[in-house]
């Protein structure tokens, strides 16, 4: 999930530091690490693939000229290198990754098992489909999973993630308009929402007007419905919402949204809190993306790759995008093209080639085929149930913005426990990485002064919660009786101390350059 | 439940410590109605991970594996070799679950693969500056138009017939309402004269060289052309291995690059997920989609890289933003960077040239075959060939035989009639000389 | 390789922390972990089974009464427990690891995936013979390997590591001694020899006579003749010698061995210095066990598995253990049985159940199959080349007691350039713990004083090796110049300072209890 | 060479600091006859990844995988299900490329595991101590005969004729040197009256349960009657999986136990590796062999683990070492425990159970077969049957049908005149309905 801290770029100032001084640098079990280009040397290779020979007369006289200017490294160099890297990297597997609104939940080594079946891993997306049946039954099984957890009639699984996602509920809806003979410019969103959702909406060629939150953290449901109008497009509503609360007078919105003429889009990001228990169709929405790499764990390290297919109402599925897939006589097909459209079908186009993130969706089958329906249900309590723990446990030393609760999956605080200590979000959060933790998400949702969002998602023990409650308690402590030495400047013990991004941004150095060559950005 | 860790003790006292009667008591704020039981989901319960692992091997079991048949398909994936490294190394807990680099202090893997990536991209494409990864090929595609649609203020993008038809739809589909899109009729094995479409509305023009059927196309001109009219060229590639043996798009002039980056270090997997690759030149870099890492200095005065130029992102911009984007290919940008760090100058150079001599030398046979001809007279690893019958037809014929022949023309532009004899073809490292043999056979006889 | 100063138990003195104390314990990415029995409880489980019903009819009236007492933890609890735990170790992958005859070399990925292909993880060594075909020609393909380079005419392939192949081969001489109706009691073992060598001739039942070493670390060629008599068996040399030492009179020594009606035993464990090279066969080697694990890379974390194949030469090659794989016309077959036995075989008996370290086989050809002849030549070349840079850009700083060089695969060091620092081998190994790299083998081999044996092996860039060097360097240096804070009380930045291996051995703790239970050994 | 680091300049530069010629001037001290060159060697050259991974391919296709067939294969090693995370965690570069524990300072990794490996088997096995692994179930019984021999200072071992063939010979084969091994006669179905063979010669009768016919043997009277006579019982496990369901051997007297492991977290691997488990009481721990791991404290007062007792072990002990053993199962260690951390009290007491009915579900069926009988009154997941015909025929007929039916103790005791028709079967919830489906109708044809 974005980190608004990023938009803030920090340039501390240079700490001295404490620590014996080593002769290589490294430290114990910790290796400092050079850039590939700085290790490799030419001539060297981690493949070994024969010289053969080859002539340029079907080259259209456009062979390469010069080297690409990759630099050699041997087998055992680059595992070297990289195992290295990873060692600088915290991890779920490693640790509580309270990131808000990013569900930072287990990933089952399963799913990657079975993600790598050479019968899901190692099939084309253009062979026959007659050799394809299993991995088309696939995707047509996880369709069906989709829309009976959210009790909607259709899915297009196209979407590469979450924005991916948004984008297609919008150009649905804005086909589904036209179809009527409308246009409608306008889609409201509120001042809470991810920045995914505005961004998305001026991309799908709608004007933007948002939605101011109530003080409970809810969107003012008359505010919204006063915006309400003719050029009205649609909503763009996250519930559970970014600050972690449900928004209890949905159906209320929803139906003045449809007697407006307009649909209810619905970001899904938080689906884990309610996923078995609450169908969002029954709660009036007309498309909603689902993070499968959020709500149904599929690993997205380093921020990816996701899969965010749309679920969508009846008045909304025949303007899904292409492909289709349907079955017939002769097993299953996927409809790439206009021509041979079931009745009815209007898609409004495709959004990417070929058919989706198989790979995710092998991943994500494979975690509601172990989990079922009721494990589904038990994982969103157990969210909802961790995060209200937090919240109740640290509600008297920090500042729940939205008081007593309860929450959803998350567990929001504001800064205003921190007033007169000195001691920022900021600071309070890379605390955290000094104690062993990924910090909470930080200024989001925006709708909060120093907004910290915390998800500690169903995959954490009792145990675990407790620690982590006693560091942030014992933080908090420490912050309010102006003992700030574990603030100022951490982290100390993480690979890096604080770095300088305002430094990164003003003089972007993005990528290496060899010596002799001026960095561009100079 | 294998996943939760919490016991019913543990569940009770967290709830007696939150002063909720039970579990229902947190979701006070959902209207009851909405509520639903076990039984409103018609799905299965729990089950372990043998039942799981077999009822999905059963399914992957009813397809066919590429490495499994004489295997032929391209048309914007490819198969290529993984060393096992690379697999291996991915699956390090440090990158899997791992998230967005957005603490750097703890995420300096992750942002040291992203710099050494967006290096390895620009090296490739022979541009400035590249990203961190969009979604794949198609969707770089779509966000290039829109990115010269920004920096020209101009509406018009004119797509290259030889496009894959996919990323031509997923580009009308987006750019179509910011401005015009037009498409170049398709000239199977020609490149359609597309400088003289270009005129002072013109944004971009878009080209694809391999392009669908193969055929390597000379983007000089084009950008000549198109820099001419203050347009902008834009190069796609969905074969990156052919930069191996091909001049780069940003040494032909190219303005922006947008690639599939798929066939380094990633498998098929059916369509996705894929890693798409973005390059253009310094100057544009404030337009640009997608995150950045960029080198800087931590408070003890050591090198570290960061997420950086945010504020062209959604997070900070929002409807402003130069782009949607949030989640992007990571773990594919890994892969890849991986394998390419494992290839090397001479590794990449070697693959590159070894797929060019298979290819060549299966054209020549193929061509050889009576009724069949080639209608690609320059390529790097895949070529099209006109048959004497629909494509389709013989492509299933053929995969009664266990061959996957490769993709029909049709397939991709079913609208395109003369597209309709036309198969495309794809061999790579991994085409044996008994899969070529078994190709040639069969199609000598399908076609007799 | 084992290290004597685990015979010689260090009880370090408490050091105070100058680090900044955490609340949480945990320290940035390093964190600390509980055992698995403290963390886990009742009730829980890690995997799915369903409880089926059963009766007890069957099983003999021996139901389990009590439970045992096993921890119950979630598959995210225990992976998180077994990553950090990872996390504490060094590792090939991580650094250079020069533990003189070990032969860290690099593993490469794709031995794993081979291993791991159905058709050889998942056969079962008792299925019908039919069916393990492809097993079997893998086996074959293997020895032939293993005897060309060897340039010996058979190989018993089921010795599970180097110390079972050496009582393998002891106990084919033993046979070959009394098939000849003579029975000889003693084996010349020279002082020089790992331990395994002495334990193993006593385990074979004979007595063990030591041979002094020359002052230049070769076996005293003299002092062994001298001894050879009637009732000498056998005498065991390890060559490359544990002092990095190729014999220069080995050829003399075996005509004498053999002239004396005994065999020459030779413990391949440095085989990685001469493979491609020399052919041990050639030196008139009559038995010697191959360690898979060092010489062709099969992975053995955390001290094993390994693999312990014992070449053979004609002499010896009839008393062979069970089974014998042979090939007939209806392809390979095992023979584990004497009714079916090959004319002349006469097996002394078998090592172990079924046919050896399948999983390792399938690693070292593969490793074989990669490098080629060529490349094996190549492996040793480099790893006697970088053995030989190590001692000649540290002599003049480090003492090499046998002076100049060259060495073979492994450079060593006696501990005389310490003398009078203060500093023993043992300071100076931990102290290269803090500079981010393995220590090389201590105190082994015991005819040097201090021993300080450095084996790199092929797998290191130049890079590496002179990165390595300029920390030895600059350690000795400052050793010498009395500069001892880096060595005192290290390593200092591992996630132990030393263990107080003294209190461990007076009062054994070997497994965990729950804490009503009183520790066994108090 | 793709795993070798050098280039050819660093080695010129490396042999110009050495002073060395070339490198032929570093191999002096060979003997000049006995350097050969590469024609020396009839073997292959260098081969890259692609090659070697379809040449091995290939060749493991020629192997029918235990998976792709009914199986019913045990007699030692056992088919079980291993989670993905056991095979996910050992391939960490940090526990796979590891080694033995000897700086435990920067390995606590591996000492804390086999700390918590050792706890487990004593746990399972019910004994008061384990060490940290043997190479496998064989060895280990031979190496706890061995030491029965110290302990008592007697010669004399008895083992069972229900013990698994390949075990004795392996016992007799180091344990005749020291001593003398006395074998009593196979009684299918049966347990032998081995007590009244127990004489103050006696240092050690070993009974092995279940035995290799599947029987499950009660321990508790030979206990008594070895201990009357001064000797030890050594109790033999080569089914781990049964312990969750069968009272272990520590409840019934045994004094030393020693174990297969490899049914926990271990796949078949064609025999090896496994891993050994070795167990036995306090009071013996002077003469236990292989490696200990003890509890201890850093000079911090952290607690953490080290190598322990190492005055027992070959490298410090030298011929009066207690075994040779140096190099054991690391990773297999590592394997079984974290399997069986998962597992954990419950999912292990279910996985037996789901053995047992399994078995017993089968044993019923297979036994109402015309002509079958099955002869082991009592089983944990494998029991034996008698055929009106040799096994070895059935099973080599089924085979050809594509059943792998199990294994004919002529397999393992050809001079057993009457373990002719003798089969012994196995079955582990992996088994499927339709695997016994097909086993019983395939059986009942070829027997009739
Ligand atoms: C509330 C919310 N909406 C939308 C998104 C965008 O989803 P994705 O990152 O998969 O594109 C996110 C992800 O960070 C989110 O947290
Ligand atoms: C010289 C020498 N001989 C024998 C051995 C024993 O081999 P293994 O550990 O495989 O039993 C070793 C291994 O440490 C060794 O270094």
């Amino acid at each position: 999930m974005t980190m608004n801290n990023q938009g803030r770029p920090t340039a501390p100032g240079t700490v001295e530091s404490n620590e014996l001084p080593t002769i290589s640098g490294d430290r114990g079990l910790d290796h400092e690490e050079a850039l590939i280009f700085e290790i490799g040397r030419s001539g060297m290779t981690g493949v070994d693939i024969p010289q053969v020979q080859m002539s340029d007369t079907k080259l259209g006289g456009l062979r390469r000229k010069g080297p690409v200017g990759l630099p050699g490294l041997s087998e055992p160099e680059v595992i070297r290198h990289y195992v290295r890297l990873s060692r600088m990297n915290y991890a779920i597997d490693a640790g509580l990754y309270p990131l808000g609104s990013c569900t930072m939940k287990h990933n089952p080594r399963l799913n990657e098992k079975m993600a790598r079946l050479p019968g899901f891993g190692d099939v084309h997306p253009l062979q026959p489909e007659a050799t394809v049946q299993g991995a088309l039954t696939l995707i047509s099984d996880l369709m069906r999973w989709l829309t009976t957890l959210t009790g909607m009639p259709a899915v297009a699984m196209s979407p590469k993630a979450g924005a991916h996602g948004e984008l297609c509920g919008l150009l649905t809806i804005r086909a589904a308009i036209a179809a009527r003979g409308e246009t409608r410019t306008r889609i409201l969103v509120p001042e809470s929402a991810h920045g995914t959702n505005p961004a998305t909406a001026a991309l799908a060629g709608f004007t933007v007007d948002e939605v101011p939150a109530t003080r409970d953290g809810h969107v003012d449901a008359d505010a919204l419905e006063a915006k309400l109008g003719p050029d009205v497009a649609a909503i763009m509503l996250t519930n559970p919402n970014t600050c972690g609360l449900f928004e209890p007078r949905i159906k209320e919105m929803a139906d003045a949204v449809h007697k407006a003429g307009a649909y209810f889009y619905c970001d899904g990001a938080n689906f884990n809190a309610i996923a078995g228990r609450v169908r969002p169709g029954d709660l009036g929405i007309d498309a909603m993306h689902i993070n499968l790499h959020k709500t149904f764990s599929t690993p997205h390290g380093g921020g990816g790759p996701g899969a965010g297919p749309v679920v969508l109402s009846a008045a909304l599925a025949p303007f899904a995008p292409l492909p289709l897939l349907v079955q017939d006589a002769n097993g299953f097909r996927m409809i790439e093209d206009r021509a041979e459209l079931p009745a009815g079908a209007q898609p409004f186009g495709r959004m990417c080639a070929f058919h989706g993130q198989m790979g995710m969706f092998v991943r994500a089958l494979t975690y509601m085929l172990s989990h079922g329906a009721d494990g589904i249900r038990q994982a969103s309590e157990d969210a909802v149930l961790s995060a209200n723990y937090i919240l109740a446990s640290l509600k008297d030393v920090m500042s729940a913005p939205f008081g007593e609760g309860p929450c959803m999956h998350e567990a929001l605080f504001d800064d205003s426990f921190l007033e007169g200590t000195g001691v920022t979000t900021l600071d309070f959060a890379k605390a955290l990485i000094d104690e062993g933790y990924h910090p909470m998400t930080m200024y989001f949702p925006l709708v909060v002064h120093g907004a910290m969002l915390i998800e500690p998602t169903e995959s954490e023990s009792k145990e675990s919660l407790d620690r982590f409650i006693h560091v942030l308690r014992t933080m908090a402590l420490e912050a309010k009786a102006g003992e700030r030495t574990r603030f100022d400047g951490a982290p100390r013990l993480a690979p890096r101390r604080r770095l300088d991004e305002t430094a990164a941004a003003r003089k972007p150095v993005l990528r290496w350059k060899p010596k002799d060559l001026p960095q561009a950005a100079e | 439940m294998r996943y939760l860790p919490l016991t019913n003790t543990d569940r009770s006292e967290m709830l007696a410590k939150i002063g909720a009667r039970d579990i229902d008591a947190l979701f006070r704020d959902v209207p009851k109605a909405a509520i639903v039981g076990r039984s409103a989901f018609d799905l299965t319960d729990t089950k372990g991970e043998l039942e799981v692992d077999r009822l999905l091997s059963r399914m992957a079991a009813k397809n066919v594996a590429a490495g499994a048949a004489p295997f032929f398909c391209g048309a914007g994936a490819y198969r290529h070799h993984v060393p096992a490294a690379v697999d291996h190394l991915i699956q390090r807990s440090e990158f899997l679950t791992s998230y967005t680099p957005y603490q750097p202090e703890i995420a300096q893997g992750t942002l040291q693969y992203l710099f050494e990536f967006q290096t390895q991209v620009a090296l490739l494409t022979g541009m400035e500056v590249a990203n961190a990864s969009l979604y794949d090929g198609s969707t770089a595609t779509a966000e290039a138009v829109l990115m010269a649609q920004r920096l020209t203020k101009r509406s018009k993008a004119i797509l290259s017939g030889g496009l894959h038809p996919h990323y031509a739809e997923t580009v009308e589909t987006v750019a179509n309402l910011s401005g015009e899109v037009v498409r170049t009729p398709v000239t199977p094995g020609n490149a359609e004269d597309i400088a003289a479409l270009i005129d002072d509305k013109t944004a971009c023009v878009v080209v694809q060289s391999p392009d669908v059927f193969g055929l390597i196309r000379d983007l000089r001109p084009i950008a000549e052309a198109a820099h001419a009219k203050g347009a902008l060229l834009i190069a796609v590639v969905t074969e990156i291995v052919s930069l191996g043996l091909i001049e780069p798009p940003g040494a032909m002039g190219a303005d922006i690059v947008a690639a599939e980056g798929q066939g380094i270090g990633n498998g098929l997997n059916f369509g996705g997920p894929y890693v798409g690759l973005f390059a253009t030149r310094e100057k544009f870099l404030r337009q640009m989609p997608g995150r950045l890492v960029g080198e800087t200095q931590d408070a003890g005065g050591k090198r570290g890289y960061v997420l950086t130029l945010s504020t062209r992102e959604q997070h900070i911009r929002r409807e402003k933003a130069t782009s949607n984007i949030c989640t992007n290919s990571g773990l594919c940008c890994l892969a890849f960077t991986i394998h390419l760090s494992l290839l090397g100058e001479e590794g990449f150079s070697r693959l590159a040239r070894a797929n060019h001599a298979r290819a060549s030398a299966l054209a020549d046979r193929l061509s050889k075959v009576k009724g069949v001809s080639l209608i690609t007279p320059s390529f790097f690893n895949e070529f099209t060939l006109k048959l004497p019958k629909a494509a389709k037809g013989i492509v299933d014929r053929l995969t009664t035989k266990g061959i996957i022949a490769g993709v029909p023309a049709s397939r991709l532009m079913p609208h395109e009639a003369d597209a309709a004899n036309l198969l495309i073809v794809a061999a790579t490292e991994t085409t044996t000389d008994e899969d070529c043999d078994a190709f040639v056979s069969a199609l000598a006889e399908a076609v007799s």
